[in-house]
């Protein structure tokens, strides 16, 4: 029998390693993985490479693991939302590096991460301070640069129900990130509010299939 | 005659009068996201949010609020009958395949042929993109709503960016307290002018060369 | 009030011109949207540009319009199903090109199209055929070629559901090809089962949020 | 000693003893699709579908036949439980984004170093590729089933492929009617010979050098 949930946060997340790149799900407070970033504090992992749109708030999901320094890059489109304090006080300390992507291109990089698309040309960003270094080409008279997929050792998502095959749905704009995430976790790791049993999710409904889900934990 | 700069909500109201029933719809936050107070109650208008939602509603009440159901400045939201949640990389397919009709955007600077800075203050570290860049270029129509110069009186409307740029020539139409002036291929076109002031006035403000419009007229703020 | 719901097919379809290319849903005959084919087929465009997985069976949906001439050329991932017997005829008779895809890469230029990214780089069909005069290019040690979005003038899908907002829901594996060329038509059109009140389809559930969707013919 | 070459059903039976619960498993038409036949109905496996089908069941019954629902080869099949539908790019990212376990797929010629060529033959007009080239490079494991030799009895398993390629260097293991064949960094290593057959009889219908597995044996075809 397949059965990919976990009993805990802390057994889901027990060996990600120092130095992981992890795709944390997430817009702002709204399909965050809170559990599986604190179980991931409290486990201590560092060095990490972090992917999410935004830093986190106060000292709030991935704030949380920037401000005692696990974090040692951020790959984000909005780093300086109002209480991001704690990443800008970080990053101007040096003590973490940021790579700024434009939302759409940051969540097409993590599709084609996903998807076995290893890079693609994009409209967005020519001519601003994000094309400086890539390749840039014209097609049909539209001029492009080319960005690379971004795929991680892990991706820690948040989803409304699954199965123990690991399907999913989500909540309203909760779903944000965390759909493309799973696609390029290797290691995709789910928290979600409700597991139901095979068979229960619409064939029709379900966002994410089981496949691009390894690990399901529910949220206590 | 009463010489005023136009407020934030007429410059709303004005751009308001620009949309169609049926536009999908992406508002930027400042003066953008007061258009919606202007629109036909009876017409139907789909409000586009980054995050995946399609037919974004407005502000939810306290006791309506999900966590999960925000808008892109994180305030929770409603949803409307006919809306549809979206994940991120299907949101902004949206934006760069040229499926929303018209994206109403705020402006530090635009410049002659339309390019836009509205992401980052010269010179300062950090920056937040967001999906700006990206709803710069794949809206079909880019309506910069601002101010129509600085806080030093410095104009916003320039020849050539001095700002970190957002996207190039993706200006359609820039309103101002001021004026409303197209963005065409030969320059700078003044169609309306803040009543008031003269068209004089406003090139005084404007750093590039403003062409009239055969058709200058006043901006109706009724 | 929008309403995208068209009285017939006929009136859907009416502004084909000659020399358009059409993306055609379906995979064999599931999704495949026979009415508004054979309405085009009635209309009589020709020198059509067709996207479509297969070339259709018999003289059934597109092999109606090759058996009369009506495309010139098609783009194709797998044109030799048996019984696909028109599409061979014509073919031999140099009556209709062809461009041969991986039916991945069909689906993902396809989607490409849609979602505004110009081309991008996929490992499939390195060092083969497919490959010839593309631009190859490794990632991380990965050999991979470019290909290019694939754009249509219209889009002719299949759905089981829509709303006068052009929102759809499909029928099982009816889906196919219909979401991503839904995104790729600048006139998308979908002939569906039913149509539905704006408000009754599930905003979770939809699989194409009608700003893909220019127009809704209901099946006869 | 009985030297019978296997048969179709003995191959899937082979290769069905390679499959693991939970495996996700694409398979192709031919030898392949008879591969679901031997394995064990009490563990859980997924099959997937080219066209947008994850937890594929059998061929339908004529009462429960759906259009809508088919199987690669357009026949009716049914969903299992916790099977699901996705549009054809998402159904592809599956195979290309490496989320396919296995793939079993015909073959008409492997190469020592592993490239395939299944979707035409050779100096033939017209072929079709489907989902071939996608599934070859994309699966984590590709196990080709084919027979050993072709109708002339020349070698199927050759230096270099003069069949219209597939994808390169993309097969794990050849199950034959003559033997096991792992593809290795070294080359092929002869791993399982079919009952009656010897080392040199399978290398004899082989045209690239075989490595002999230390542990090699015979096929366990009960």
């Amino acid at each position: 029998m397949i059965n990919k949930v976990f009993n805990s946060a802390e057994e889901a997340i027990a060996d990600v390693w120092d130095g992981s790149t992890i795709l944390f799900g997430g817009f702002g407070g709204a399909g965050l993985p809170y559990e599986i970033i604190y179980a991931l504090y409290r486990q201590g992992a560092k060095e990490i490479t972090a992917v999410s749109n935004n830093p986190g708030y106060h000292e709030e999901g991935i704030a949380k693991l920037i401000a005692h320094d696990r974090i040692s890059k951020l790959l984000c489109s909005f780093p300086v939302q109002k209480d991001s304090y704690v990443f800008r006080e970080k990053f101007n300390q040096g003590k973490v590096d940021l790579e700024l992507i434009p939302q759409g291109t940051l969540a097409e990089r993590i599709r084609a991460g996903g998807a076995g698309i290893e890079a693609f040309y994009t409209p967005t960003g020519v001519g601003t301070e994000i094309a400086e270094g890539k390749d840039e080409q014209e097609f049909d008279g539209i001029p492009c640069i080319l960005e690379k997929a971004i795929k991680g050792d892990f991706a820690f998502i948040k989803a409304k129900k699954a199965d123990r095959w690991g399907n999913l749905v989500y909540n309203k704009s909760g779903r944000n990130f965390n759909p493309v995430m799973a696609m390029a976790g290797k290691i995709t790791i789910a928290e979600v509010d409700e597991i139901v049993e095979v068979g229960e999710l619409d064939p029709e409904s379900i966002v994410t299939p089981g496949v691009f889900v390894q690990r399901v934990v529910k949220r206590s | 005659m009463d010489k005023r700069r136009l407020t934030r909500e007429q410059i709303a109201k004005r751009i308001a009068k620009e949309l169609r029933e049926g536009d999908v719809i992406n508002l930027g936050i400042g003066i953008p996201v007061l258009v919606s107070n202007f629109v036909s109650p009876e017409s139907e208008y789909i409000y586009h949010s980054e995050q995946g939602v399609l037919g974004m509603g407005s502000l939810a009440e306290p006791h309506e609020a999900d966590p999960d159901l925000v808008n892109a400045s994180k305030e929770p939201v409603t949803l409307v009958p006919g809306g549809s949640f979206s994940h991120s990389a299907d949101s902004f397919a949206m934006v760069r395949g040229k499926h929303i009709d018209v994206a109403i955007l705020g402006g530090m600077q635009v410049s002659e042929n339309g390019d836009l800075a509205n992401w980052k203050v010269k010179d300062v570290g950090l920056g937040g993109i967001g999906g700006a860049m990206d709803i710069a270029i794949g809206a079909k129509s880019v309506y910069v709503a601002m101010t129509h110069t600085n806080k030093d009186g410095g104009p916003k409307i320039v020849k050539k960016l001095d700002y970190p740029v957002t996207a190039l020539n993706c200006v359609s139409t820039i309103f101002t307290d001021m004026a409303v002036i197209e963005v065409t291929r030969d320059g700078l076109v003044l169609k309306e002018i803040a009543p008031g002031f003269t068209a004089e006035e406003v090139q005084k403000a404007t750093e590039p060369k403003l062409i009239l419009s055969p058709n200058l007229k006043e901006i109706a703020i009724s």
